[in-house]
């Protein structure tokens, strides 16, 4: 059971004063806290952008990766030891856009993993360029005259994926937000929660301001096992509304819960002396 | 005729793919192990899966089989393209196989050679098989000529058919035993001068390719996690682990991509685990990115890397060695790796598992290059020494110890450049692995000094690897007058032409590089006391020479090289080192 | 008005004998001759995989990339030359696995390229592994005890990720087939036609006899405008049957349409003398 | 005093990112080459949006500025970390100048250095402006003490603002109004030592970053395609073309990723156009699988990779030269490319441009090797000379030579080894481009002899480039007692070196080595005509001494090199100099 201050690493974030990473990061920590989970077992796994230096702020085992790459490694450590309970954050840009294929994939295993995406739709640490998730239109240093693809849609994509857990959360609003980053956590399988984050610096379209009256929880009555419903509402977006919640929810086995040989973590299996002599005996 | 010490004999199936010749090879193969013989097995296919042109060439030794001849003894065509292109490799004496119903209109032109038609088809219809089992008719007059043991042949044609293929195994064996017959019964197979014959006593092999033994190395070595992807030539390594994941309690994940190849292996290692990664040039170049990850994280991870003529798709199914100076060099920047290349299934099996040793005691990638030529070849091997691998984790540091040695530095900076690890999950033990530069506890820092102090220690480490690094294996006489440097799959060839070259009179030997990088120290000295320097390597630009010249300033003028996509072999040699000028600049 | 004969590179296709490959050739061929297009407009870029080898048994110009690569190969080409008719071909581990992430944003680009996806949920040059599309349980060399994850699912993907024109055709019904590929090639905008292709050799599971059994076509009341219906649609899969034909279909703007600096070609635009006088002083 | 000859006055300016320092930077070197100033200005900055500390230095001098220097003459300290860490700087006659209420409890160590209190944000406030107008005020200071024209100065504001910011511009201009007025009204700013003046009838000059002048270079050689994905120290090449693509009729594709990148300038090259990437270290190692399909296909790409200090994220926003070998060596097997590095923003400009000639005459990949000091710092120079820039397509065949070479040998083996080449869509011209190795005509061939003719055209085409390739360029006295070899950035501070080597009595040149590969043959004549070789570099094993050594077997012993993520200077050169033992071994 990890405390607040247990999870301080006594560095101070470096973002911009009023970034939407601040209510990410602490909607986190309260989630950790939340899940009653004990503090060494916290592994995070953090791609690279202003969303990826989370892990620096915070005192768990951690790794920060390489540009789109995180959720690969994130998999690679959850299978050698299924004990940790795997985290992993990064930008719009970095799972949605170089990481995406990752990210189809992961989501089709089932990995037990919690994927908490800082979707600020624009590339903050590079200075601003557009993201997979800008909105046609937007301009950029890299598109001065309006993005032309429509945007990447996180959500969609998740529930055609596989994703056993997929839900929207703000940044601005953290007691509903780390509500969903827990139960991700607690989730068995692939959890995506991602994040509406203002970027105070480089996104001036999709502010604080701007998601305060467009953003809506979805109601009670909403079903989370209805995946054509989940489809429907991931369409929304924009001045009429966008939805926050837990869009889909299903429940199926994971992917290491299908190896029998995970049964001890790997990491906990002796290799001192691996006899191979049946291996050899197959080869005369 | 030679006897049975100086048999030699080199047998080469030909045919389109798809008719099993491969299996055929094997049964041949396994046969002559169980019999007590040494066997070299190689195979020439293209990258399609059906037709084309196929060879299997087993050579048959009653002492080990450094690599193939570029001569055979028998030839069982199964087309006329083999045929067409064998005819000229057989030996005087030797005897080719054929279908006279199938290959017709052939020149047949050597005068010293029997052309020995068998009814393939007809006899293998007539055991009761189609058009697939004329390859087990062939195999059975192959024994007829050579002498292999019928007995076993049999008894392997059942083991690989299994409990449900009974009734198969047993129209393989009379198509066998009809193809035999046939033989014994048209030809003067006595005659043939090349026989079999068992020998008692010795020692069971193993019939095992490089990628086989780099796999069981790894696993001996405690491997538990392999990320990889399918690319010829390295794919039987994935599918080595795949088939023993549960028997040996450990995880093969045939991922999306390289790139999560490595990524995965590198979550793994840092997890705890030993993990590593085994795929082809074309994937390398896609975790090159990840190698750097692994380097700056200083986690101990394992790629294999085997080679395959290049550049881009390249000849996705033939042999080079030509990817040297790009694995040395992979990633921006400079850190710490070590690259090792096996050169036959002996040392793939265990540099493989050393090579886990390295990653862990350094914390460091290492590289195990291989090529199809090695990967793919089937080597005779005795079982190998499990007391010659012993596991090494390294410096990982437990819960005592770290409440001894609180904050946890992760990166502290020593004398030889390792640092203390720590396994995640393990209390008191929390810190920080950023892929920027960062100070002793794992922070993001760009200060200047800091940058200095990481630098200087990574370089350290690399230094310290360096001193242990074993200099090259030197095989035949001192003091030689000639000196062939080579690297890889070409050692068997290269030791193998030390004879031909002695019956020319040239008294030469073999520098094998193994360790490549970082460079063994002790080579400038073996190599400055060598009479004459040959370099011989299956590339087009002389790789390992330009890696000498750059670290020795030596230069070897006279070269050997092979880059139509084919192995280098002892005659190869022999006949490029004949048309040398021989002078030594 | 490209003929047959003119077509045939004289090469024999390397296939095994009663490939689906076959079937998607001759569907090809004849899409193309229908389209009533010049022979040399035609640009065939390709993946890797048996699938990858397809324009080595044409006579067009053409390129055969990296496996997982030619969708980005052929947006260049077609940025490069909009008069190029430019049709990918590939594998569904070519496409949908190593390619994935570039298939995710070429049809959010809505790039005009025709994507012929020659899908035998297994990959075959390198002799039988899993594919993304091979099913749950299927035991290959590099699953043999069965794939775990849920295959991904091409035609959904494309629905979310803003492909204007989604299809799905049978290697076995060549004039279906066919029809699909010459429609898609006059679609103005990103085209996928994801084609089930048996694998005599190493699919053993999903055969002729089996998509003979399971394949219908979509009925003609069928309205491909309706994006919730082709969501449905696409997740219909096995025994009970696999629907072909269009599945959705939209007309929006070419990525190439929004710019107006291609209203000529740029390969028709002089370099020789660039005069870039004007950035310069701008520097001063 | 020294005169306006011998002018050399730099002006730093540190605080906190997002407070304008950029800016402000820019306005003040704007102003002196509007004066016919030369300037150099160098940042340093860590990878983080708003914080941290972040300097610009300009470099003022009547004559051409090679680098900057590790002194300065004034220092505008916006917080306290900038007087902290940079007093030491300066000069002594030196200011600095600073906001009393902001910088509090500062050492204030130097006897020789004027401390000049300016209220900043007091001031800033009383022209109606916010704390971000603090570093405006500062200009107006300094303009006071260095004479930097205000005319130019506040023209240089207005223009910034555009017409929508009028007001916010005399906002600015009287805020720097201010602050010029305090400081000559409460300093004796006359006795400053450094004094700029303008030089009228002076070339106007650009102002201009190796980044800019590479993108303009590629655009005035008729590039019309860019695909790039945002990586520091390379983005602003994007941003350039990207803001350029109506007004220069081209297209930016800002990509998923750098493999799509790679991928889709080589379809944009294979279709006609001539495109390029640019990229740094992480991102090239994603591209090294592209590179290769170029080089198979013959497709003319262009590559740009501005270096950064690595390995993984590294130092994201500082300076290293250590991807050399990476660069040369990335991608499986053997195949022509050519690396090129410019050393300042002219040759940025002239060598980029012909590196497209290079790629479609040769039809290979080419490489043009940046890194942050050279991509980011501003340089002054004049209008480049477009009639320098030619544009030669090579041997592109069109519909009637194709009529009349029927079957099109698109891979035909010609003795230079370059074949001809078509643009898809021309009639006749049909052909197949196969990443697999193939025949002449495109189709897939493994044939060991056809693999041989491919390989050997090859390497004729890489010879035909390397019997092209320029040799170094020589700066400085011929037959000097020293020869500092270098490449890239660093050779301004290495030429601005000799001169205070020659203050010590060291008659010392440059060899900068500008085509790395194919290596120059000229160079190991060159190399060994020195008298006494230093290499210089900016990273830790000395890159470019590997290569050298590789390539002509000679050792250079004696190195400067610099590894702490900051640029070379001509101080550090002499200060590293200093400490060499002196003798070669
Ligand atoms: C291979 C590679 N390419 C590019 C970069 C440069 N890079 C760093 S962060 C970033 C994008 C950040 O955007 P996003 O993922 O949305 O994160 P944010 O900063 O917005 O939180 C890029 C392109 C890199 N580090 N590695
Ligand atoms: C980077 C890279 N990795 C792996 C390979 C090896 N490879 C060639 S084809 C192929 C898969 C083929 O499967 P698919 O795309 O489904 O095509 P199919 O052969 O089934 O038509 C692979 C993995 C490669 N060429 N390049
Ligand atoms: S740039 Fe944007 S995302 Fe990055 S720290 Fe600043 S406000 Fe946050
Ligand atoms: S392996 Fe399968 S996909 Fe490839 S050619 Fe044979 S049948 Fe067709
Ligand atoms: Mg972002
Ligand atoms: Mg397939």
């Amino acid at each position: 059971m990890v405390t607040l201050a247990e999870l301080n690493s006594g560095k101070i974030p470096d973002w911009c004063p009023g970034c939407g990473d601040f209510g990410i990061l602490n909607a986190l920590k309260r989630a950790m806290m939340d899940t009653g989970l004990p503090h060494e077992k916290f592994y995070l796994v953090a791609g690279i952008g202003c969303s990826g230096k989370t892990p620096q702020w915070l005192n768990t085992y951690s790794i920060h990766t390489l540009h789109g790459r995180a959720l690969p490694v994130a998999t690679g450590a959850k299978l050698a030891n299924t004990d940790l309970n795997v985290i992993v954050t990064g930008g719009d840009g970095d799972g949605y856009g170089i990481g995406a294929g990752h990210f189809l994939h992961a989501m089709r295993r089932n990995i037990d993993l919690t994927y908490v995406v800082f979707n600020n739709l624009v590339y903050g640490l590079t200075t601003g360029q557009t993201s997979p998730t800008s909105e046609k239109g937007f301009a950029t240093k890299s598109t001065p005259f309006g993005v032309i693809e429509v945007p990447v849609n996180p959500l969609a994509l998740a529930i055609a994926s596989g994703a056993t857990y997929v839900a929207r959360g703000y940044a601005g609003d953290i007691v509903h937000l780390s509500k969903l980053i827990a139960d991700g956590i607690t989730h068995r399988g692939f959890a995506l929660i991602d994040v509406l984050q203002p970027c105070v610096t480089f996104n001036h379209k999709n502010t604080y301001e701007w998601y305060q009256k467009t953003v809506y929880k979805l109601p009670e009555t909403y079903n989370p096992a209805d995946k054509m419903a989940a489809f429907q509402k991931s369409m929304e977006w924009g001045d009429s509304g966008i939805p926050i919640g837990v869009f889909y929810k299903e429940s199926r086995p994971t992917y290491a819960d299908e190896l029998p040989q995970l049964s001890t973590p790997l990491v906990k299996q002796p290799i001192d002396n691996v006899d191979i002599d049946r291996l050899m005996q197959k080869m005369i | 005729m030679a006897g049975q010490a100086d048999l030699d004999f080199s047998f080469k199936m030909g045919g389109e793919a798809g008719y099993g010749i491969a299996q055929s090879g094997m049964i041949f193969s396994k046969a002559c192990t169980r019999m007590g013989l040494h066997v070299f097995v190689n195979n020439e296919y293209p990258s399609l899966i059906r037709g084309g042109h196929n060879t299997v060439q087993i050579r048959v030794r009653a002492k080990p089989v450094p690599g193939h001849t570029e001569t055979v003894s028998m030839v069982l065509a199964l087309n006329r393209k083999t045929m067409d292109d064998h005819e000229k490799e057989v030996l005087p004496g030797g005897v080719i196989l054929y279908d006279a119903d199938d290959v017709k209109d052939t020149k047949k032109e050597r005068g010293d050679v029997s052309y020995c038609h068998i009814p393939l088809l007809a006899l293998a219809k007539e055991a009761g098989g189609e058009r697939i089992m004329r390859n087990t008719v062939g195999l059975g007059a192959a024994a007829a000529f050579c002498g292999l043991d019928v007995g076993i042949m049999n008894q392997l044609i059942k083991e690989g058919l299994g409990k449900k293929g009974e009734a198969l195994a047993d129209t393989n064996i009379r198509a066998a035993k009809l193809g035999y017959d046939f033989a014994a019964k048209n030809y003067d197979t006595k005659a043939f001068g090349w026989k079999l014959s068992g020998r008692a006593g010795e020692p069971p092999k193993m019939l095992i390719t490089g990628n086989e033994a780099m796999a069981m190395g790894a696993i001996r070595a405690g491997c538990k996690f392999l990320a990889a992807y399918p690319m010829t030539p390295a794919s039987a390594i994935m599918h080595y682990f795949a088939a023993n994941e549960r028997e040996c309690s450990l995880v093969m994940k045939h991922v999306e991509d390289e790139i999560a190849g490595i990524n995965m292996a590198i979550g793994a290692a840092n997890a705890g685990v030993r993990a590593m990664i085994s795929t082809s040039g074309g994937g390398f170049s896609l975790q090159t990115e990840g190698l750097g990850l692994a380097a700056m994280t200083e986690t101990p991870v394992v790629m294999i890397e085997v080679q395959r003529p290049g550049p881009a798709t390249g000849l996705p199914t033939r042999t080079e060695q030509a990817d040297l100076h790009f694995v040395i060099n992979a990633h921006q920047g400079e850190f710490p790796r070590l690259v090792v290349v096996p050169g036959d299934a002996e040392e793939c099996f265990y540099l493989t598992a050393e090579a886990f040793n390295w990653a862990e005691r350094f914390q460091l990638p290492v590289i195990v290059m291989s090529d199809k030529y090695l990967a793919e070849s089937f080597f005779s091997h005795e079982k190998f020494d499990q007391s010659r691998v012993t596991v090494n984790r390294g410096w990982i540091v437990g819960e005592d110890w770290l409440k001894a040695h609180q904050p946890f530095k992760r990166y502290f900076s020593t004398e030889n450049g390792v640092s203390p690890r720590v396994i995640p999950g393990t209390a008191y033990g929390i810190h920080r692995e950023p892929s920027d530069e960062r100070d002793e506890l794992g922070s993001i820092d760009e200060d200047p000094q800091v940058r200095k102090v990481q630098v200087e220690r990574r370089l350290r480490k690399f230094a310290s690897v360096q001193k242990e690094v074993p200099a090259p294996a030197l095989h035949g006489p001192a003091g030689a007058d000639v000196t062939l440097v080579v690297w890889g799959s070409t050692k068997g060839p290269a030791i193998e032409a030390l004879e031909l070259l002695e019956k020319q009179g040239v008294r030469a030997n073999v520098m094998q590089f193994v360790y490549m990088w970082p460079f063994p120290e002790a080579a400038e000295g073996l190599l400055r006391e060598a009479k004459r320097l040959v370099l011989v390597e299956g590339n087009a630009t002389g790789q390992l020479g330009r890696l000498i010249r750059q670290q020795t300033g030596i230069k070897i003028e006279e070269k050997i090289l092979r880059y139509d996509g084919r192995p280098l072999s002892a005659e190869y040699i022999r006949g490029g080192f004949t048309s040398l000028k021989g002078g030594r600049a």
